[in-house]
């Protein structure tokens, strides 16, 4: 009896609520789904900020990690370092850039920026400065982080940080000892006027290294070989001369 | 009559065991999603070219699959049957998230060479799939249980080519060298097409099974049929 | 390369032509068989009725059945004789058709007796189209297709030219060669006939280049007019196909599905056209044509004319075998159908008796390889067809799309396909089963 | 050619590293739809005008979202942006070329859950594409997957008519073609030195 | 003469066999083999016995267990290991080569239901595999006419199964004759940018694949199968004329980079290509415009990828790629038929 009494009480109390059928049928299904997805969105949301908030700082120190081995392997003798930006009209500390892009007054967001790490040893004396290049290779685009010591005016190593070459074959340029060496000492000398490279960086057939700014290529993997003169013929071409302007900062600093 | 209660209840238990198991394991094998199925085969074929890769993309998927097949079951009845599609993506892409944070934490190396696959398990058919055929209507254990099998099968299915390319195109296992120094590898089964190859080799190597299968119980079959007429 | 210059269709093959055993031998007589076997359909469209009864006596030249409607020709006696029975016969078809045995007298005249001149430039088309079908005359090249039902141009189309076909394409016949050469006069007057049946004003026999004897004997009495002209084409099969024939000399394609009559044209058989010559002049019927028997097992290759009905078994004891089991074409190697038998008679179609030898008939493929996709079908197919892929599409049974999407039914089964096919595959035999599939 | 200009970003997408046969991108509508030469070429055309849309729009996003500093939100947001372009898509292509629609409507919904189209937005956003080079990219990413496709679809109409072995028939035969047609590519691997 | 056979027209026949076509294709391949004996010696021999017999090997083998009658009479498996070993270099280890036959047969033949129902080049097929699996090797040229070919193998033939080959290096330092003996015309080219003479191409005595170097000779051998009509002539001719226009095109745009067109159609596999694997009737278009689009595309397609992509060899992948495209060009290149005015493309009508 009360539940059947109960069940007349609910329909005709929502027969009561609106004048107009059509609307009575999708408003409290239209609720239902706002409040799902709302209800969804918020447990997703929470989730997601929980895990993003607990990662991050791993996150951060694999990466740093990461690019740190990168440069000490490519600078000899480095133990610590700073991140620099560097373009054509400055250069600047990427903490410094970091201020300044806050604060609205940029000046070197406009043109191409890269970023330059200089490298200490454990004196704090300035060892050699890493940077990155990059150009195809023979399966998609190859990017490697190479160190450059002004004293001696020559490349001190590459670490390869990104390649989808060929197993066996292309992938050899990072693993290659062989190859490797070219990159201990490779000439990368300025001109007089410290505008352009004095012999520009370049790949020679395998066992055809005669200079010191040669890269004796891979028997085989050619094209992997060239890519890696090639991208370091062109970085060293514009970012050397760059360098140079300001290079006198960073060893202040 | 003791014998007879003994068989009775022996009969329910052996009905309501199965039943569990058969949903945990029909994921692994007679509805293997990869060999059977046939769903998901990007991650298949892109990161099985090494056993952790494909180890940790199978753990990755199962993980994803698991926990948004637990939550949709959960919320099965609070979600409208209009915007359960929208749920469940929005779910899935929250765990997926969730994966792609954590193992940048663990291993930059493996994010790296996994790439964008880890993030593109959103759009693997298998997990929306089980939300939508199976999540949606069962109780969360089940779920659960459903989301392991198929998460397991899904993994080995990655296991078999990511162990049968790394052991030939790489000469070892799990990074171990298995024949030595002098192995010639072959690299075609780390390179795109070698991922086609293997699949191709072990759906192959399965229809074969069938076909044998097949023809074995065929021979039974026509012998009732011909004693019977 | 050549195709550029002289006077063809595209695409073709060049079989061997076989044709010097019978070119130069005249048409001789055979003498009667004891017994004639009359099909009472010998032709396209429905059978005649007949108009005897057993036991009746008829003159060589009578009429033995009529026609049955429009699509159908009446029956000539071709000897004086008896009406021995009426009944199923085997024939080259192969099913068992109705038909009037004719005992022959054995010392009969055989004169023909019912001769009844009319004169043609007065009648109407309408009066010739009739007088045509009187003579129960058929297409003589080997389609049997009543020759009256072509010379009835229906009324949207309007005919300028008649094409007279002497190309005579398969390899081994010669009795157009034959009928060319011995019956000139007779041909023009029968092209002249048709021209008149169906209003054109010109007309072009096309002869192929290996025949240049009978084109000099026939450019002797062309009329200096111009309305009737000789062209040579060149030697190559199937030239002598209708469709062909019209974009050779005349370069129009009769459309898919039509009639030549669509595009101004109407094409006759030399043969045909000599006969009607001879015979509408003085209204008598087809009572006997010239047949072609020859061949690697035949002892005496030559052109007989034989007396319509004569069983084969009997031209061939004639003609003599060279022994040996081998196989027997009605017609040429490329289009003619085998006999199932020697007791079939020689019908108004038959052009050819063919023997070949045991050892012509293992030289062809046994076994079928798969197709190679050599396209050597595709260079040969005169409808510009695409054979190998009709032909995988019947090796897996998808008859609907070989009509609908590959024009199956624009095919007339000329053989030039299975002909070059290196895998032997029986192209022609696929498509006649598909289009038999699809009919029905 | 220079890696970054317009025309080596469409020829990478395309045939270089083409999405399907190089990436493993859009495996399934790429096993599932290629049986048919026609469908093949509307599913291609119709994947390759999402994949233009839903670059646009996710190159739009991943700016708004690096300006709120809301990286972390990038997945959802391209994976609801892409559910929506293809509404869109489906909707304006109703109302403006009903013809169109006709010919591509059942596919788009399958496009949704087509890993290529989500790929894309990820792989073009890692890459840091500006927005010229993101639309040669989708462009080139549309077409290799087309051209895939329908290369696809011929071989196996082709198929369809040989007297292939009952065990490689099926999914097993589409990916050993697959894998064939990937060994062809590799021809273009090094394009561009 | 009473026992008529009964059978339906065409009653004659006047075409080879497809054995009498495949076995006359092995007869003109054997002056290559022949010629590559003479170059390479030993280890050209052994190759190609190798390969020819690890395809006679898999194709029985395959038909034994697939039940399905015996194929070797149509002599295209030996066609198929005879081909793949003239397109390996000399020195390629003999284990890997009968991988490659396998391989050839295996995935690019019997898979596909055997001879006629391939949609790759076979012989192409176990070639690209090989590439992609063992690119050093397959990268790894000798020099032609060693003092010691008939009495001695090229160090790597001989390597033992599943083992990485040994290093030529130093041996070809030790019987090189010259600087740069060891590297192809194409290699040296692309990469040194150092021409060959076009009359040392056209007889072949340069490094290379055991059975590509001579131009002159592959050009004979085909044309015996062009005049006894066992070979499509189009096919050939188009894929030569594709490569030289393109190659011209490039050639008079900046003459000091791009090597004369006359050059490219001597050099590397080419001729070969173009005279007996693109030719291949399985996996060629049957239309006659077809045939043409074909042709021009592999010639125009193997000029790209020597010239820009990171092999400077591109023949094979032209190939495969001209076969993968055929069904397509077939399809869209149906002929006008007979007295049908509407043409069809992709089988639907257009107007």
């Amino acid at each position: 009896m009360t539940v059947s009494a109960n069940n007349n009480s609910e329909s005709s109390g929502q027969q009561k609520k609106s004048e107009t059928p059509p609307p009575v049928q999708n408003l409290p299904s239209n609720t239902v789904m706002i409040r799902a997805l709302g209800g969804i969105a918020t447990i997703a949301g929470v989730i997601i900020v929980f895990v993003f908030q607990f990662t991050q700082p791993y996150i951060a120190e694999n990466k740093r990690r990461a690019i740190e081995k990168a440069i000490y392997q490519v600078v000899p003798g480095a133990v610590n370092r700073t991140s620099y930006l560097l373009n054509e009209q400055a250069l600047m500390l990427e903490t410094e850039f970091n201020e300044s892009e806050s604060s609205g007054s940029s000046t070197v967001s406009q043109v191409s920026t890269e970023t330059i790490y200089a490298a200490f040893d454990a004196s704090g004396k300035l060892v050699g400065i890493a940077m990155e290049a990059a150009a195809q290779g023979y399966q998609d685009v190859i990017r490697i982080l190479y160190g450059y010591s002004p004293e001696c005016e020559c490349i001190t190593g590459i670490s390869i940080l990104k390649s989808t070459e060929t197993p066996g074959l292309g992938d050899k340029i990072g693993t290659d000892l062989k190859f490797l060496a070219n990159f201990i000492a490779l000439d990368a000398k300025l001109n007089q006027e410290k505008t352009a490279l004095l012999n520009p960086i370049e790949t020679v057939k395998h066992g055809r290294k005669t200079a010191d700014w040669q890269i004796d290529s891979i028997s085989g993997a050619t094209v992997s070989s060239n890519a890696i003169g090639k991208m370091l013929r062109e970085s060293t071409k514009k970012m050397l001369p760059l360098l140079i302007k300001h290079l006198h900062k960073i060893i202040k600093s | 009559m003791t014998t007879n209660t003994s068989a009775a209840h022996s009969e329910v238990k052996l009905k309501s065991q199965p039943d569990s198991m058969d949903t945990f394991l029909r994921g692994i094998w007679q509805d293997n999603p990869v060999f059977v199925m046939l769903l998901g085969m990007c991650p298949v074929l892109a990161v099985t070219n090494s056993v952790v890769n494909a180890l940790a993309m199978g753990i990755a998927s199962l993980f994803v699959l698991f926990c948004s097949n637990t939550l949709v079951a959960l919320l099965r009845n609070f979600i409208p049957k209009q915007v359960r599609i929208a749920s469940y993506i929005v779910i899935i892409a929250t765990f997926v998230t969730v994966v792609d944070y954590v193992i940048q934490a663990i291993s930059l190396d493996l994010y790296n060479a996994l790439g964008a696959f880890i993030q593109l398990i959103v759009v693997n058919c298998i997990i929306l799939g089980r939300a939508e055929a199976f999540a949606s209507k069962n109780k969360v254990g089940a779920a659960m249980l459903d989301a392991l099998g198929m998460g397991i099968g899904f993994t080995l299915a990655l296991l078999c080519l990511g162990g049968v390319r790394e052991i030939l195109g790489n000469g070892t296992f799990l990074g171990i060298s298995l024949f030595g120094e002098n192995f010639q590898a072959w690299s075609v089964m780390i390179l795109p097409p070698g991922g086609f190859f293997v699949l191709g080799a072990w759906l192959l190597l399965f229809n074969w099974l069938k076909e044998r299968k097949d023809m074995k119980a065929l021979s039974p079959d026509l012998q009732l049929a011909e004693t019977k007429n | 390369m050549l195709s550029f210059f002289e006077k063809t269709f595209p695409h073709g093959v060049h079989p061997p032509t076989h044709k010097s055993k019978t070119q130069a031998k005249p048409v001789r007589r055979l003498p009667f068989a004891p017994e004639l076997v009359l099909p009472l359909s010998q032709h396209f469209g429905k059978a005649s009725t007949s108009l005897v009864h057993a036991g009746q006596e008829v003159v060589r030249g009578e009429p033995l059945a009529k026609a049955d409607g429009f699509m159908s020709v009446p029956l000539h006696a071709p000897a004086t004789g008896t009406v021995d029975r009426i009944e199923l016969m085997r024939t080259a078809r192969g099913p068992k058709t109705e038909a009037i045995v004719l005992k022959v007298h054995p010392g009969a005249a055989q004169e023909v007796l019912y001769d009844l001149p009319q004169e043609i430039s007065k009648m109407t088309q309408e009066e010739l189209v009739d007088a045509v079908q009187e003579t129960g005359m058929v297409g003589l090249g080997g389609a049997s297709f009543p020759t009256h039902v072509k010379m009835r141009v229906p009324e949207e189309h309007q005919v300028d030219t008649v094409l007279v076909n002497g190309c005579e394409c398969e390899p081994y016949l010669t009795t157009d060669h034959r009928v060319m050469l011995e019956q000139p006069d007779d041909l023009l007057a029968g092209i002249r006939i048709a021209m008149r049946t169906v209003g054109a004003k010109k007309a072009v026999i096309g002869v192929e280049d290996n025949k240049l004897d009978a084109v000099k004997e026939i450019r002797a009495v062309l009329p200096q007019d111009d309305s009737i002209s000789i062209q040579t084409v060149p030697t190559k099969y199937p030239q002598g196909a209708e469709k062909m024939l019209t974009k050779a000399i005349l370069n129009r394609e009769v459309p898919s599905g039509g009639f030549p009559s669509a595009i101004g044209v109407s094409v006759f058989n030399v043969a045909t056209l000599a006969e009607l010559g001879r015979l509408l002049p003085h209204s008598r019927g087809l009572i006997e044509r010239v047949v072609t028997v020859t061949g690697p097992g035949v002892k005496k290759p030559g052109n007989y004319l034989v007396a319509l009905g004569t069983p084969i078994r009997f031209v061939m004891e004639y003609a003599g075998f060279n022994g040996g089991a081998g196989q027997l074409i009605l017609g040429g190697p490329m289009m003619g159908q085998t006999a199932a038998s020697l007791d079939v008679p020689i019908t108004k179609g038959i052009g050819g008796i063919l023997v070949m030898t045991e050892e012509d008939a293992s030289k062809r493929p046994h076994t079928v390889h798969p197709c190679i996709k050599c396209s050597s079908c595709v260079k040969a197919c005169p409808i510009q067809l695409n054979p190998s892929y009709l032909g995988m599409l019947a090796h897996k049974r998808e008859y609907t799309v070989m009509a609908d999407k590959f024009n199956l039914f624009d095919c007339f089964e000329c053989g030039s396909c299975s002909f070059v096919c290196p895998s032997g595959i029986p192209l022609v035999q696929y498509f006649r089963i598909a289009k038999a599939v699809l009919k029905n | 050619m220079a890696t970054d200009s317009m025309m080596f970003v469409f020829l990478n997408a395309c045939i270089i590293n083409n999405f399907v046969l190089s990436s493993f991108l859009g495996i399934c509508p790429f096993l599932g739809v290629s049986g048919k030469l026609s469908t093949a070429w509307n599913m291609g055309l119709a994947t390759t005008f999402v994949m233009f849309v839903s670059s646009l729009c996710a190159y739009g996003i991943n700016l708004l979202l690096i300006e709120f500093q809301l990286e972390f939100l990038r997945l959802i947001c391209y994976i609801a942006v892409i559910a929506s372009a293809v509404q869109l898509v489906e909707m304006t292509l109703k109302k403006f070329s009903p013809v169109l629609f006709r010919a591509l409507g059942i596919f788009l919904p399958l496009i949704t859950t087509n890993c290529a189209i989500l790929g894309l937005a990820l792989f073009q956003t890692f890459r840091e594409y500006n927005f010229l080079q993101s639309v040669a990219y989708s462009l080139g990413a549309g077409a290799g997957f087309t051209l895939a496709l329908i290369l696809m679809a011929g071989l196996r109409e082709r198929l369809q008519l040989s007297d292939v072995p009952n065990v490689s028939q099926g999914a097993a035969m589409s990916l050993m073609l697959a894998g064939l047609l990937s060994l062809s590519f590799m021809g273009f691997a090094g394009l561009g030195n | 003469m009473e026992t008529v056979e009964v059978r339906t027209s065409p009653h004659v026949h006047g075409a080879p066999s497809v054995a009498t076509i495949m076995r006359n294709v092995v007869y003109a391949l054997l002056p290559i083999c022949i010629f590559a004996t003479y170059q390479f010696g030993l280890s050209a021999v052994a190759l190609i016995i190798v390969t020819t017999l690890a395809c006679i090997f898999t194709e029985s083998f395959f038909n034994r267990i697939s039940g399905t009658s015996d194929s070797l009479g149509d002599f295209s498996a030996v066609i198929t290991g005879v081909l793949l070993a003239l397109t390996l270099p000399p020195g390629f280890p003999l284990w890997m080569a009968a991988v490659a036959g396998f391989i050839a047969i295996a995935l690019g033949k019997k898979l596909f239901g055997g001879l006629g129902f391939n949609v790759f080049n076979p012989a192409l097929v176990g070639r690209a595999f090989v590439q992609a699996a063992f690119p050093v090797a397959i990268t790894t040229w000798t020099p032609s006419l060693t003092a010691a070919r008939f009495t001695e193998f090229i160090p790597s033939t001989l390597t033992f199964p599943f083992a990485v080959p040994a290093a030529v290096d130093q041996w070809n330092a030790q019987v090189a004759v010259d600087a740069f003996s060891g590297a192809t015309p194409l290699a040296l080219s692309k990469f040194e940018n150092i021409p060959t003479d076009t009359f040392l191409l056209l007889f072949g005595t340069t490094a290379g694949s055991a059975g590509e170097t001579s131009a002159l000779l592959i050009l004979l051998c085909g044309l015996y199968l062009i005049f006894r009509n066992m070979l499509d002539w189009r096919i050939p001719a188009a894929v030569l004329l594709g490569a030289f226009l393109t190659e011209e095109a490039f050639h008079l745009f900046d003459s000091a980079r791009f090597p004369d067109p006359w050059f490219m159609l001597f050099s590397g596999g080419l001729m070969l290509g173009a005279m007996f694997m693109a030719s291949d009737m399985v996996g060629s278009p049957v239309t006659p415009v077809g045939v043409w689009i074909f042709g021009l595309l592999i010639g125009f397609l193997t000029i790209i990828i020597r010239l820009f992509g990171g092999l400077n060899e591109g023949i094979m992948y032209a190939i495969l790629l001209g076969n993968a495209a055929s069904p397509l060009i077939d399809a869209a290149t149906q002929p006008r038929v007979y007295g049908v005015t509407e043409a069809k493309i992709f089988g639907k009508k257009v107007d």
